[in-house]
This record gives structure tokens, C-alpha cells and sequence, in this order.
């Protein structure tokens, strides 16, 4: 998040570069880019001093489509060059999109260690859970047994929830949220401007050619009351159109259920309130088994800390106060010296 | 009993000598490096030219008495230019049976060696793979044996210090270097002022080497050796104030400066490899110049965040050696793409693969070149001396910034870890780097060029109105925008090319390091060989031999008269520490059948070895 | 209107040519690239030599109408022999207003242009940034224009498919097609087969594609078409059984066929990249012959897992395109200094950086042979024609595996995708490949060498008495532990490349491919340059000109008597797709003063560009 | 785990190499190496079907010191050399050795995808939170604010706890133990050998020379009991030198808490009992914080599934099985083909 206070009115179309856009029609990534430039001009950032950097992929073409600074790098090191950015310019609003290829598969550890630092970026993964500028091959989130071009007995590895890796990276803010989702989207793109400290936000992508209908099971109209819930900081684990389903721990066994209110003497004092701040909370509302437990949407976790380029800032600042301005002719004679 | 030197009174004054080269070897834990330096710094202050080698284990500290634990610092100090650590040391220094085993084949026939017998143990003598004591016996009669049981003698200078056994003998180093300033008659002053900052918190530690050094002067002094003393009188420097400076500090000291002369912040992204990690280790110390340094996960990270840093405006550099430089490539190949700023330090050490991390090599040149996939032009420069290195440092910035092109500046283990005494330069003299920021909205596209040098506009984030996208993908030559015209590839590769061609016209010719502008033979290096080679050229022609040197500090684009002086000589020879290949660029670019003098040992070329093959060159 | 093709009615015979170079272009979604399969493999079949180029957009599925989302697919057929798909068709067939845009530059002047006009709508039009609409009007009046309501006359034709009208419109390539096969007398079974085998599952999307290709014929054979037919005999083939091949699925292919001409499972490691993937899908369907693909996390985790498996006893192959190649250089070094066998296989695309991914290059040449730090010598061949990609990923596997050695294979976007009629060669005539784990204790250490390959022995582990240690550290010569000696060093790298440079004896002389043993001009080329040249030399010599070809396979080590070939000539000229880099090393290696000819747009050598070459060269 | 089933009986000797040990007098390396050559006669695979895999560092020097096969590769790509083993031969036992920066800083990535997949390797990273070989620079398990030569004015990263991260990633097999303590260290190792699939074993090692006393606040003689807790499936989380002390987690809040049995009316059925089947319990386990909660020791989570390397094996087999072994003059000729 920057300081940075804007001294003009901001509309979509300051959002909005001149580039034709080259997703295939009927892609997610429309959805998502409509809404991230429908809910830009409400973050007051004029576009001069945002950049989106991005690696490569269908997903990582993003910058391309922002009238803002881009950089559209190469593949799995957009958090390298965003935390260069960063640090080197503290007071530029840094967004990184990245795939589930692009950020987990090939770019893993810089995610990693991106989000351990606490880099005040904020992460977009859009994660559609294949490989879609390659023409299809699956991912490191694809399910076990994807049938694609290079697995055609299917895929002999376990996925990975980019929320879980997330929280096991330590990061400060992790979300989730769906492309075509637009309100629930824009709130969660809003959040995370507004963590002050580096976020992680998955999007949950369709993706049409070559992994259609990945989500539509809790992503589809009729049943995504049942099998979404939303997560609210304070508020009671409910779901379901008329919110009289709820998750309950034990306490003995250390296990989640899915309890209906009114049944079995259940009232929402069983149910977990959940918070934002509670980590190992967030752990396990991530890693629920669908379908027998609904998909969480929303801010998992949620706490401000010191970020890395504060620190590194600060580290600059305090060296200056501490020795003063750097002296070249003082270095050069530091230590010891003789004259001839 | 070997032709033993000794002990008896000895109060002559010393004789006059040019120059000496000393070599200390002992264990990891010996403190033969801090002996080293400290010995150095002494023959600086005194005037002497000097050069020096220093030459770890591999590792970190290796178990007492084992021949791989050795850890040897030879210096070379004169009264004459020295060029060289030196060839074969006129002075042993063995510590213990492991290092005289592995040194004592370097130490000129008849030359002293000074020998800690009480550290010839049975053990210590069984780890050498002794079977017998060497300092018994005859094995020892082509040198000047002083055996010395330096062990005892430390234990007893330093009796009152209240230190634990092994603590004080751990003084056996000061005892040892009192001993050569006894030797060549130097003070004891900078050393014993050099203990007092050093040891400050702990003043029985700086009681008792100071008494250590003391003592072994005092023995050379009062007591009981029978072998000559030497002066060695100060060289003929140019007027100035002098220092000591390692090739990677110099590098550091560079960098700083030129963030300095241009006025615009330094982020370095770095991961420690051994030789380089000195220079963050430096760089991370002068925060107060405006200098961020950042650690990161990997070699690849350390690239794509001073990238990043260059984007937003700053001189972004990041610091490697071989392996970490492999895994870089593709983030440079971005930064050519992207036409960005960005230093690329690459100290060289001998491969391939893992090698040998503490030996010097100079096999990366190609992989600099010519180590990314496409057509990937970036200017390549190297130093020649640790001094050097502060020079082609600030170098690298303003051709980065200038021509907005990654730059690689390569060095070595050799050049990173050695020192030589250097002129301080006064700081107006060095050059101005102007760094311009486009912030003119009119006409703007990112790829628009400077006509002359055909750098595109550095625009930054944060300027109102230069809003632009860039990327790896080929970019249109008129708008930058993606394209994938074939023309347009066409052009936009012939102007990658010509932008790093055209660096030619801003960078001094190739001049005459030694000897004369024609003849029989030139000797043409480039990077670390510089000394060598100077040193066998001056040397050979003291013997009449019709020889000179050049040296390359612009491997790509090279100077622009380097066809013209190479053709002035009858035959070009390049040593190189690799195999071969700055010949085959010579020969693949200019046709020009150089001769190629390669050696691959992880270690420098001694001078005879060069001498040896100029006269062989010339003489044939 | 321009000079456009009377609709008549037209009964004449066809006319006998020897060969035409026909251009389908479209929209992404116009189905152009099955098109021109469905045309390759009929004019296969009817015995016809030919070469395909299919020319993709970047975009996966750009948006309809778009210049950027235009997809080609050109081929040269003929009765002759074909090396090439030809420099500028004769027809070309423009679904949409966007396809002609960007080709009808390529259309030889007279040449025969269908354009479907129903797709030439005012929103298309603007898309393809046309004024007006091109087909009235005088604009084509240089070529024979064919303008056809193709959309009109498919849905007309399928409408008793009950298809929707989205669906059926999809069936307008089929309807071109059958076009194309009325003009050059081609029968409809092989596609009508096809087509039963592909749409099994939807009957009615068979039954409207079939009626779409017969529709299509019948416009021509019945109605009304003023424009003349042509009938292309078959070529003169060696005996044997045929088939269509592309690079990719040859390289595929000639791994399985290695793995079984050894007896050794093979483990590919591979990330996907473009234009690299087709080969780890074609080699994932072929797990009954005990090979094991593994899509990894990246391009050095594909790299070590092969090398592991190389390890273990297995053929180790790594797949992947430049950007990728630079990712994987540290890990190849390991496999340099670990002596074990590796195939790493680059299907180059057009650079630096991301470049252009669909662009095919040949700027990878450099990075193979330098590309990582220290002395890393690598065995480097390369494929000249899509077939020939089998033979010589066969080759890499047989020199990986017999030289304990990374073996780097070249290919690229133009032969990988691009196809050729391939004899299917008899199993029985393939070289065998004698895969030696060691077993003896006696004797062995890991590096104990066959004396006459210096192959070190491959142990693997599971064998008793065997268990050692190997790393990426310097090994000694004489027991494989790890050493830092000088002289081991200067040894090791000697051996390695000694090694390498062995290769040349077990390995083809160079030879010529077309014309005589010396003359005044070679031209030698190496990779998917080879069919370019080859016509353009043909072309030459018919001309009378004196000039040869020869065709580099392998490029490290280089044949035997490949300075003395080339010494035949009073010049050599070197085409390249790239800023000339064989060439540098023929001049650096040789002092050969060869010329080159460097072209970099992402697109192969037309034969018209080199034969101009020639000509100057040889007429000069 | 292999199945091959030993012929001889064997000895520490058959472990050890002839290569002199290049470690620092005093470094935690040693005690684990004893550990490691002691245990391993006991697992029942021969020598040479062993393979000691290792990345670059102090740590990775480890495999010049056992007397089976071993690979010293390059720098975090250990993972990766591993699978390919393993993939290539199933019946190998393959061993991993790492460091907190080979393993978690240049190759996190890779380590992640290990674990995810389930690879059947033993892991086993040797956390002394610095770079040792390379003479002492903070690594990404060191402390924030940690001066070292790199960081003089120390660290600016929040660091990674191991477990954490493998959790993270879907390890099957999560343990901790400490160099200095061979009992339970020698029976860590046991575990993961016996584990059917990939394990992940953090190892606190003191350096001595560049980190010395890392971990003496909980590995001291005088405060380990107060400050461990050693996690054995189906018992209560209890510690102290008369196990009075206890975790408690409160069900309304999800917060853990150090209680003492016998104080404010705590009994034994008020303490959490470890379950090894549970990740989300053992995350939180693992996120303890310290000195407010004891170091939890011992196998956090272990539950077996599919191994990456059957199931690549398996597609092999079925394949051969349902196409035939494969038969190349008919690839050559499947499809179109024609005759001359
Ligand atoms: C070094 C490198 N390796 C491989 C590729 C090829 N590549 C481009 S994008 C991609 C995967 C993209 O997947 P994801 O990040 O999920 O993006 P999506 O296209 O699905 O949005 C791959 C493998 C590349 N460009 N560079
Ligand atoms: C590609 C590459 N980059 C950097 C290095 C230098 N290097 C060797 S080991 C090491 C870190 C070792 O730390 P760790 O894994 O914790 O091992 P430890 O020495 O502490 O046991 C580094 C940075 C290298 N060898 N290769
Ligand atoms: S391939 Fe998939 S992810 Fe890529 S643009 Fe098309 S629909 Fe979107
Ligand atoms: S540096 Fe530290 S980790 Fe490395 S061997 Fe020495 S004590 Fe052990
Ligand atoms: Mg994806
Ligand atoms: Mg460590």
C-alpha cells in the first residue's frame, strides 16, 4: 500500500490501457480484469505509481491490459522483480499477477519467500488449475488423475491449495475468491489494498479451452449458496441459502463437522466464529475436503506486521542518522592508509 | 641433522635486499591469514610494492593437522613494482607437519624455512603422512632449516596473560610474525596498534599477543640465530595516499562510488557464493550511502530483484560466481530484452559445476558472452588488478545506465582475495555518470532511442504521463508495443547488436601495458593474468627479448583499435587461466591466428611459466 | 472488379505440373491447420514428395477477425523431389479478411487467391484494417481472384445435418478442402476415412463435415469455375513403406526407438514449453515401451530428475526451448562433472528472452556450446529435416550412453512442427546401442575409464561392491574422491574434453550433399536450414553454377575431415538463422575465412534469398 | 522404503566410508552422522541399495560419509536428482540430505513439490538457521534482526519454521528432533524409514563456529524438560520434568494454552492428545510460539498414501498390460502410412 494521496478523480478508463486483449473469448480473466479496473479507481492510486508485474501465462498477460506501469517478466520470477520494485521505490503501489503454473509450479519458492518477507506487494493468483498458455497441461493444483496432453493416464501428483502453501509461508493476508464473483471480488481486491503489508489473493479462474467447468461444482448458480461459505472476521461459520448450516469443531478430536441448526440440539453457539487473526484457524478452513465440507471464500487471515521493505528502508534511514550522509573521500580513506 | 641454521649471537646489521616473498602455512586454526594481512600491512606502510596470495582450505575448518586443513598467505613486497605474488617463496613459514608437506615443494632451493617443531608431534606427523620426523634427519638439507619450537616459546612469552593453555597457544601466529619483522627488520608498531583496536574487549587476549609478538622478535633479537637480517626500502610509488584493498572491497568501494557520482541509489541483489560473497558483505556496511543490499533465496531471485530495482529507476547490480551466473542467465536475457540497467559482478572460480570453489579460474568469459539463449548481446569488461576492480566497477554503472544493457564485469578468486597497495584516488577526479530519467511526456514510446547511443528512455514508475507495459517478448521498433513482424525482429535484433557495438566509441583503445607499440611478439591478456604477465614481460625484456603486453578490460565490444594493434606484431600470444578462450574469440572474430597459452590449475600463472613461453615464442 | 475467375462450366482434362506450393490461411478458429494436414496426407498418399509450414498465432485462441489470429499452413507438393514448403505459393485460400491481409504479399504475382467473401463483413473488414473491401474493386487485380461465399455455400450444404448454425459454419474448411482437392484432382477417401475414424462419437458433426468436402467438389467439378484443373504425378520415392512425420513426433519416436535399440528404460524429465511440449505428449502415450515421462515443477527439477535417472542406469532425457535451455545450464554442468550420460534436447525459438515462442531461430548454438561456467565441453548435434529428428535423437542417446556424457540435441519450432513424407525404416536396419553398467568390483573406482572412449564406468546403484560417492567437486583422476590439486585439475579438464573431442572417430565424415567434392563455393548449413539450401544449391547448379552443399549433423566435436572439406572450396558461405554464430566457430576453430549469411525474423530462409546468395558469391 | 530384504547382517561399519570427515571440530553434523550410521543396520537395506542424496553445504557433505551409494549434487536441486532415482528405480532406498538454505532458500521449490507429491524419500534437513560453508550469512530460518556478515545490521526477513513449511505442502510424514539427542533422534529416523512414503525430518544442528548455541534455550540438559514437548500419538500433550505441564486448547476461542495439572482444577482430560493423523492439530503444534510454549519434538503428522513413484511405476505397467509391451516397427507404422 502506498501513501501516495490522489489529486485527480479516477475512472475506469485511467485503468485501462489501449491493448487489444488476447485471452480466448469467454476466458475468466475478463471477469477478474473487468473488476480490478471497475475497483482501481476506488483505491486512490493514481496510475503513475502503480505497477502490475506479472510472469508468464494466459493470466500473467494482465499488465498489458492496465494503463498503469507494467511488467510483464518472464516465468515464476514476477515476485523477485516486484520485491526489486518495491524496495528500490517503496512509495510505488506494487499488484502481482501470477498463474497456478506460473507462481506455484515454476515460482514456488519465490512466492515462498515473497510472502514469508512480508514484501508489501499484493498477490493475484488465478489459479484455474491448468496450464493454459501451453495449450493444457496440468498444474501443480490440478487434481490427482487429470487426464491432459502430457498425462494421458492422468496425473500421478497430489495437488496443492494455494491458501494452505500460502499460510505455511507465513504470509500475512491470504484470500479467495471466484472470477466471476464480481462484488465478493472487487471486496477482496479492496481488502488487500487496504492490508498494509504484502497480500495473497486466489481467484479461482475458468478456464474455458483447455479446464472448463473446473469450479462449476460450488461455482454454478443453483448450488453455490450450499457449497461456498464466506468468511466473515466475528461472525458465525454459516452457509446455505437460508444460513442454518454451520461448522462446528470438537474439541476432544480436534475435528470440523458440518452441523444444520435446529438439528440435534444444535444452536450457533456450537458454531465456530471465525477470525481473521487466528492462523491455524485459517488452516483448517482451508483445507476442508469438498464436497463434503463447503469451499471458504473470503479473508482467511488477516494481521499487519512489519513488512521487508520498511524494514530495509528503515535500515538506510537509521544508517544515515546514525553515521551521516556517506563520504566517499572518507571511505576511500577509512582504515589504514600512508603517504608517500 | 639438516644444515640447520644456528643459534647464536647475532647483532649485524641487516643487508640491503630488493625484495623478499614469504609464504606462511599452517593449520585452518593457526591464524596464518591474519598473519598474512598483518605482515602486509606493515610492508605497505614501509613503502615496499607488494602482492599477495592468499589460499584457503575449502573447508570451513577443517580438522587440526589434516593436509586439506592447510591454509597458506604468501607475499611478495619489494622495493621494485611488484606485479605478482611471486613465483617460489624465498621464506617458508610451516606451522605444522601438513603444512610442510604441502609447501615446502614451492620454497626455492636453499631458501629459509622456518619450521614450528613443536607441532611435529607424532599425530600431527601421521595426519602429513610422515613417516619419519622431516625436521630430523637429512630430508631438509637443500634449505636453511630454522626449527623452532614455536608452541613452547608462545606458551612461556604469554605465561602471565592468565590465558587458558589453548588460548594462548593460539598466539603462536604473533609469536611467528614478530619473528619475520625480526627477520626483515620491520617495526612492531602498526601490529601492536592494529591488536589494541582489535582486541579492545578483551584485554588478556590483546596482553598476550601483543607479549607473543614481542617475544618472537625479542628471540630473533636477543638470542640466538645465526641467520642474516634484511632491509627491504620502500618502492618508488607515485606521490598519493595509499591503502590495501582486495579486489572484491575494491568492487564494493566501486559500486558505492558510483552510485555516488551518479547521484542515484544502489540496490544489490545478491546470494552468498564463495569467492563473492565479500562484496555484499561490504556493500551491506555502507547502507549510509544510499546503498540497499539485499540477501535473497537464490541466484535467480538476486537477478529479477535488481532488475526490478533498475525499473523503478535505481542502479540495480547483483553479485555471483560461476554456478550462481549459470542460473542467472535467463533473468539477464530479460534485462537484454527489456533493454534495463544491470551490473552482473561474476567472480570467477575454477569449474565446471560445483569445481573448486576456493580456486581461481578464468573459464566464464564464454559463458558471459555467449551463455543465453537467442541472440542476447550484453557488454562484457573484466579487471586486472584488485585495484582495478574499483575502476571497471564504477565503469559497469555508467555503461549500464548509459547504454541501458546489462553489464557483466568479470573478476576472480584470485583478483576478489588478493590485495595490493592502491592509490586513493582523489574523488573529484573520478568520472561524472549523468543518469537521465525521461520524464518528457511528448513523443514518448519505452523503446524511443537516443540516436547516438541508442538507448531507449529510462522512464520510471511514479512519472505522470509515461505509463508503459514492457515485457521479455520482441517489441515493435516504433511503438514497443509486442510485435511479431518478422522485419521488426529483424531490426530490433540488428539494434540490440549495434547498441552494444557503438559502447566501442566510448571506452579508451587498447594500449601498450609494457615494451613497444610493434615487434616479435605480444602478449595479450585479460583479468587476473594482468601481473603475471607484466611481470614475465618486463622480465623478458630485460633479456633483450622484442616483446610487449597488452591487456582487455572491454572483451565486448573490444576497443576499437585492437585489430590495427594486434596486426602491428608478428605473433600474439594469450594466456589465459581457462582453455583458451578468449583465443578463439580473437581468432573467430579477427581471423587473427593468436596462440593460445592455457593453463587450468585454480591457479595463477607463475611468471616463469609466461617467461618460458615468450622466449620459446620469440626464440624460435 | 478485378480480373476474377468467370464462373463457367469447365469439363477440360487436368493439366500435368510438376508440384504447387498452396497457402491456407484463417482465422484461429476457421480450422486451417487440420486443412492442411488433411491436404498433406492425401498428396502423401498419392506419392507425392512434399514440406509443410504451419504458422500459429501466438494466442491460444485469439479473437475472430484479428490480424494476430491468423493461422497459416503452407505446403509444397510436386512430383519432384521437395525440400522445402516453398518461398510463396502459387494458391492462396483466404478464409477471412485478416488472412488476406497477411499474406497476400507472399502470393506470386498471377497466382490463384479464393477468398471466402461471406466472411468478408464490415466488422471483419475493420478488424483486418481494410477501407473497403478489397475483393471488389481493382486491388487484386494482380492475381487470379476466386471470390466465394464459402460460409453461404457450407451452410447450404449441411443443412440437413441439423447442426446448429455456429456448429455448421465450422464445417467451411472442410468445404474449402474439397475445393482444393477438385483443383488438383485429388480423391476425397483418404480425408472421407479420416473423418469416419475422428467424428465416430458425432455422427452428425461426420455427416456434415463429409457433406461439406464433397459440397466443396462439387462446386468445382459441376458448376462453374473457369480456372483450370491440375493433376500432380507422384514423385519418384525409394521403395518402402511411407508415412507423414513431423520433428516433434521423430524426436519422440527415436527416444522409444533408443530406449528399445538398448535394452534401458528411459526417464524423461520435461517442463512444458513452447515450441518443446509435443514431445512429452507424444512420449507420455508410449509407457508400454518402459518409458516414464515426468512433467516436473521446472526446467532445472526436469533437468535433475533425468539426471537422477541417469544415475540410477536409465536413459535420462530432458526436453525444453531456450528460455529453458538457460534454466537447466548449471545442472548440465553437474552432468559434465559427474560424467554421466544426458540428453538434453532444444527445440529452439526465436529470442532473446521470451522472444517470440512460435517464432522458430537457430540462436541457441552458442548456449549449447558455452552456455555454463568453467570448461564444460558437451557433445552437440543437430537434426537437419523433421525425419531426420529420429535418427538423431538415436544418435544422442548412443553417444550419451557410450561417452558418459550430456549429449545436447538441436532442433526447432520449423522442424518440430513442420512435417515430412518419411520412409519408415526397418527396425532391424537401426544401430544397436550397447549399454555397459559395470558390475566387476576389481578394480573399479567411478572414475575408472574405458581406455579407448575415456567413458568413465557407469555403476549404478543396486550393484554390490559398487557404492561410491560422486559429486560436482573436482574428482581425482586416479581414485574419483574429491581433490583440489593443481595438476588433477589441469588432468580432469583435459580428459574431459579429450573425451569429447574422441567422439569425431566414432561419428560420419562430412559428406556432400548435392553437387561436386570442390568447386568455388560451399554452402554449409546445419539444422532446418538444410531443405532451403538444398534447393537453392539444386537451383544453382541447374543454372550452372559451381557450388556444393554440405550439412553439418554434428557440432561438437565436428568431423574428422571438416577443414579438409572445406578447404576444397574457394569459398564457403554459411546461411544461418541467426546473427551468425556456426560461422564464428568455424573461424574461430579453423581460421577458415568463411562467409555467412545471417537472417534473424523468426521465419526459415526462403530458397529464392539463398540462391541469391549464391550467386553473388559464385558470379562475383 | 524398499522391500528388498537384507542378506547379511550388518554393522555400523557397513555404513561408514574411508573418506576423512570434513566438518568442524564440534559441529552437530557428527552426532548425526553417528546417529544415522548406528541406526541404519538395523532397517534392513543393504549398502548398495541405499543412495544418500545431498545439495551443497556443510550438511550436504554428508553422503561422502556413508558407505553406500551417494550423489553430492548442486545447490536445493537435490529433490529433484532424488525423484529421478527413486522414479527410475523403485527398489532403491533413497535418503535426503539438505540444510535450512539448500533446502529452504534456493530449493524450497523443489523440496515443496517433493513432499506434495509424495515421493517416496526420506528427508532430512539439517536446521542450524545459517549458511554454514559459505562462511556464515543468515539463512531463512534465522531469527529476524539476525547480524551476521551480510546483515550488519541485522536480518530484515521473518523466518520459516520447516514443519510449518511442510505442512504446507502436503507432506505425508512431518517429524523434528535434535542433533545432540541420539535416542530420539535414532528413533526418528526409524519412523521415516518404516513410513510407506516421502517423510520430511527436521534436524536442529548446532553450528558451532558461525551459530553457535542456536538452540541451547530448549536444548540445554537443565531447561529440556521444561521447554520440550515430545508428541507421541494417542497420549496427551503433557511435559515437565514430572509432566505436570499440559496444552490445553480452549474450543470457544481455538487458542492453545500451557496449563499445569492440578492448578485451577486442570485434570489430564483437560489436555489435547496428540494425534499424528491430524495436520491441523500438528500445525499448530508446530506454531507455537517460543519460549511461551515449549519445542514440540517428534513425528507431527504421518499418514501414508499413494507414493508419486507407484503410481508412475503403475501407468508403466498397466500400460504394458492393456497395450502390450510395446513393439516399435508397429509405432513406426501405426496411422497413415502408404507404400512405394
Ligand atoms: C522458463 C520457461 N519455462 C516454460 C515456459 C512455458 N510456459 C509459459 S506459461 C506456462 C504455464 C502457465 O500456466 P499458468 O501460470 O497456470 O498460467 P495460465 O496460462 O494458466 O493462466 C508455461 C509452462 C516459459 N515461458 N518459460
Ligand atoms: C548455485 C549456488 N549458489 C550458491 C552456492 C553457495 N552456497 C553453498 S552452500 C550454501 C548455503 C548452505 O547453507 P545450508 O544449506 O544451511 O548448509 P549448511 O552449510 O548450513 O549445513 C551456499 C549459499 C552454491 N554452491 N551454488
Ligand atoms: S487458454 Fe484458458 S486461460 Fe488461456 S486465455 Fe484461453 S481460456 Fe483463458
Ligand atoms: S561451519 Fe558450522 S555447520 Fe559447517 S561444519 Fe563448521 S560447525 Fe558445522
Ligand atoms: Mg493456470
Ligand atoms: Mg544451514
Amino acid at each position: 500500500m502506498s501513501n501516495v494521496v490522489p489529486t485527480r478523480n479516477l475512472t475506469r478508463a485511467d485503468f485501462s490501457s489501449d491493448q487489444d486483449i488476447r485471452w480466448c473469448p469467454g476466458c475468466g480473466d475478463y471477469a477478474i480484469l473487468a473488476t480490478v479496473q471497475r475497483t482501481m479507481p476506488e483505491l486512490g492510486v493514481l496510475p503513475e505509481n502503480m505497477v502490475w508485474v506479472s510472469g508468464i501465462g494466459c493470466s500473467s498477460r494482465f499488465p498489458y491490459y492496465m494503463n498503469t506501469y507494467g511488467f510483464h517478466t518472464i516465468h515464476g520470477r514476477a515476485p523477485g522483480i516486484a520485491t526489486g520494485i518495491k524496495v528500490a521505490n517503496p512509495d510505488l503501489t506494487v499488484w502481482m499477477v501470477t498463474g497456478d503454473g506460473d507462481g506455484l509450479s515454476i515460482g514456488g519458492n519465490h512466492l515462498m519467500h515473497c510472502l514469508r518477507r512480508n514484501v508489501d506487494i499484493n498477490i493475484l493468483l488465478f489459479n484455474n488449475r491448468i496450464y493454459g498458455l501451453t495449450k493444457g497441461q496440468y498444474s501443480p493444483t490440478s487434481e490427482t488423475g487429470k487426464i491432459t496432453k502430457s498425462t494421458p493416464m492422468g496425473s500421478t501428483d497430489n495437488p496443492l491449495d494455494p491458501v494452505v502453501f500460502a499460510l505455511g509461508c507465513n504470509a500475512s493476508f491470504v484470500a479467495r475468491s471466484i472470477d466471476v464473483e464480481a462484488k465478493h471480488l472487487g471486496q477482496m481486491i479492496t481488502r488487500a489494498a487496504n492490508h498494509r503489508g504484502g497480500t495473497f489473493t486466489e481467484i479461482y479462474q475458468n478456464c474455458n479451452v483447455f479446464n472448463d467447468e473446473a469450479f462449476e461444482a460450488f461455482r454454478a448458480k443453483d448450488v453455490k449458496d450450499e457449497r461456498q461459505i464466506h468468511l466473515e472476521h466475528g461472525k458465525p461459520l454459516l452457509f446455505g441459502a437460508d444460513k442454518r448450516k454451520g461448522l462446528r469443531l470438537d474439541p476432544k478430536t480436534f475435528k470440523l463437522s458440518v452441523v444444520t441448526l435446529g438439528e440435534n440440539g444444535m444452536t450457533e453457539s456450537d458454531i465456530l466464529v471465525h477470525d481473521e487473526t487466528n492462523q491455524t484457524l485459517a488452516y483448517m478452513l482451508a483445507r476442508m475436503p469438498f464436497p463434503q465440507f463447503p469451499v471458504a471464500l473470503g479473508v482467511f487471515y488477516a494481521v499487519e506486521g512489519e513488512t521487508y521493505n520498511a524494514r530495509t528502508e528503515q535500515q538506510v534511514n537509521f544508517s544515515v542518522d546514525k553515521q551521516g550522509k556517506g563520504d566517499l573521500t572518507k571511505l576511500l580513506n577509512s582504515g589504514e592508509t600512508w603517504t608517500v | 641433522m639438516a644444515e640447520a641454521v644456528q643459534a647464536r649471537s647475532s647483532s649485524k646489521a641487516p643487508s640491503k635486499i630488493r625484495g623478499a616473498i614469504v609464504r606462511f602455512a599452517g593449520d585452518s586454526g593457526d591464524g596464518m591469514q591474519i598473519t598474512g594481512s598483518q605482515f602486509t600491512s606493515t610492508a605497505a606502510m614501509l613503502g615496499n610494492d607488494l602482492a599477495t596470495f592468499p589460499d584457503f582450505p575449502a573447508e570451513i575448518r577443517a580438522p587440526a593437522g589434516t593436509l586439506y586443513g592447510v591454509s597458506g598467505f604468501q607475499i611478495n613486497f619489494s622495493s621494485d613494482d611488484v606485479f605478482t605474488p611471486g613465483d617460489r617463496p624465498d621464506v617458508l613459514v610451516a606451522m605444522n607437519p601438513a603444512a610442510l608437506k604441502t609447501n615446502l615443494a614451492a620454497l626455492k632451493p636453499g631458501g629459509l624455512l622456518v619450521a614450528n617443531s613443536g607441532a611435529f608431534s607424532a599425530g600431527n606427523l601421521k595426519k602429513a603422512g610422515y613417516a619419519e620426523n622431516p625436521l630430523d634427519g637429512d630430508s631438509m638439507s637443500a634449505y636453511q632449516l630454522l626449527s623452532i619450537d614455536i608452541s613452547k616459546a608462545t606458551l612461556l612469552a604469554v605465561a602471565e596473560s592468565g590465558l587458558s593453555t589453548k588460548e594462548a597457544n593460539r598466539c603462536k601466529n604473533f609469536w611467528t610474525l614478530g619473528l619475520m619483522y625480526w627477520l626483515y627488520n620491520r617495526p612492531l608498531e602498526p601490529t601492536l596498534r592494529w591488536l589494541d583496536q582489535k582486541f579492545k574487549k578483551t584485554p588478556d587476549v590483546l596482553a598476550a599477543n601483543a607479549a607473543a609478538l614481542k617475544a618472537g622478535h625479542a628471540y630473533g633479537e636477543t638470542a640466538e640465530i645465526s641467520h642474516e637480517r634484511y632491509d627491504v626500502p620502500p618502492a618508488v610509488h607515485e606521490k598519493g595516499t595509499y591503502r590495501n584493498i582486495s579486489g572484491n572491497q575494491a568492487t564494493a568501494w566501486g559500486l558505492v562510488a558510483a552510485s555516488q557520482l551518479s547521484g542515484t541509489g544502489l540496490v544489490l541483489g545478491s546470494y552468498p557464493i564463495t569467492p563473492a560473497s565479500d562484496i555484499l558483505h561490504e556493500l551491506s556496511r555502507h547502507k549510509n550511502f544510499g546503498v540497499t543490499t539485499l540477501q535473497v533465496e537464490d541466484e535467480i531471485a538476486a537477478a529479477c530483484t535488481a532488475i526490478g530495482a533498475s525499473y523503478a529507476g535505481k542502479i540495480g547490480v547483483t553479485t555471483t560466481s560461476g554456478p550462481g551466473m549459470a542460473l542467472k542467465m535467463e533473468a539477464i536475457g530479460l534485462a537484454v530484452s527489456t533493454e534495463l540497467p544491470l551490473v552482473v559482478i561474476n567472480i570467477q572460480r575454477a569449474g565446471p559445476s560445483t569445481g573448486m570453489p576456493t580456486k581461481t579460474e578464468q573459464a566464464d568469459l564464454f559463458q558471459a558472452l555467449y551463455g543465453r539463449n537467442g541472440e542476447s548481446p550484453v557488454c562484457v569488461i573484466a579487471a586486472a588488478t584488485p585495484g582495478d576492480c574499483f575502476y571497471m566497477a564504477i565503469e559497469a554503472v555508467r555503461l549500464a545506465t548509459k547504454y541501458m544493457t546489462p553489464v557483466i564485469l568479470l573478476s576472480d578468486g584470485y583478483l576478489g582475495n588478493g590485495a595490493e597497495p592502491w592509490k586513493i584516488p582523489d574523488v573529484s577526479s573520478l568520472p561524472k555518470i549523468e543518469v537521465k530519467h525521461r520524464t518528457e511526456v511528448e513523443g514518448f514510446h519505452p523503446f524511443v532511442r537516443d540516436p547516438e547511443t541508442l538507448a531507449r528512455a529510462w522512464a520510471v514508475p511514479g512519472t505522470p504521463g509515461l505509463e508503459h507495459r514492457i515485457g521479455g517478448i520482441e517489441k515493435s521498433f516504433d511503438s514497443g508495443h509486442i510485435s511479431y513482424s518478422p522485419e521488426n525482429h529483424q531490426k530490433m535484433s540488428e539494434t540490440r547488436a549495434a547498441k552494444i557495438a557503438g559502447i566501442a566509441n566510448d571506452i579508451p583503445e587498447l594500449g601498450i601495458e609494457e615494451g613497444e607499440a610493434s615487434g616479435k611478439l605480444l602478449v595479450l591478456g585479460w583479468g587476473s593474468t594482468y601481473g603475471s604477465i607484466r611481470e614475465a614481460v618486463r622480465r623478458s625484456r630485460a633479456r633483450g627479448l622484442s616483446v610487449s603486453q597488452a591487456h582487455l578490460r572491454y572483451l565486448n565490444p573490444m576497443p576499437k583499435n585492437f585489430v590495427e594493434l594486434l596486426s602491428r606484431f608478428d605473433k600474439v600470444l594469450i594466456p589465459e587461466m581457462n582453455m583458451g578462450q578468449l583465443v578463439k574469440i580473437v581468432r573467430g572474430e579477427h581471423l587473427i591466428p593468436a596462440e593460445s597459452y592455457a593453463k587450468i590449475e585454480g591457479m595463477p600463472f607463475t611468471v616463469d611459466e609466461i617467461e618460458q613461453r615468450i622466449s620459446q615464442l620469440v626464440e624460435a
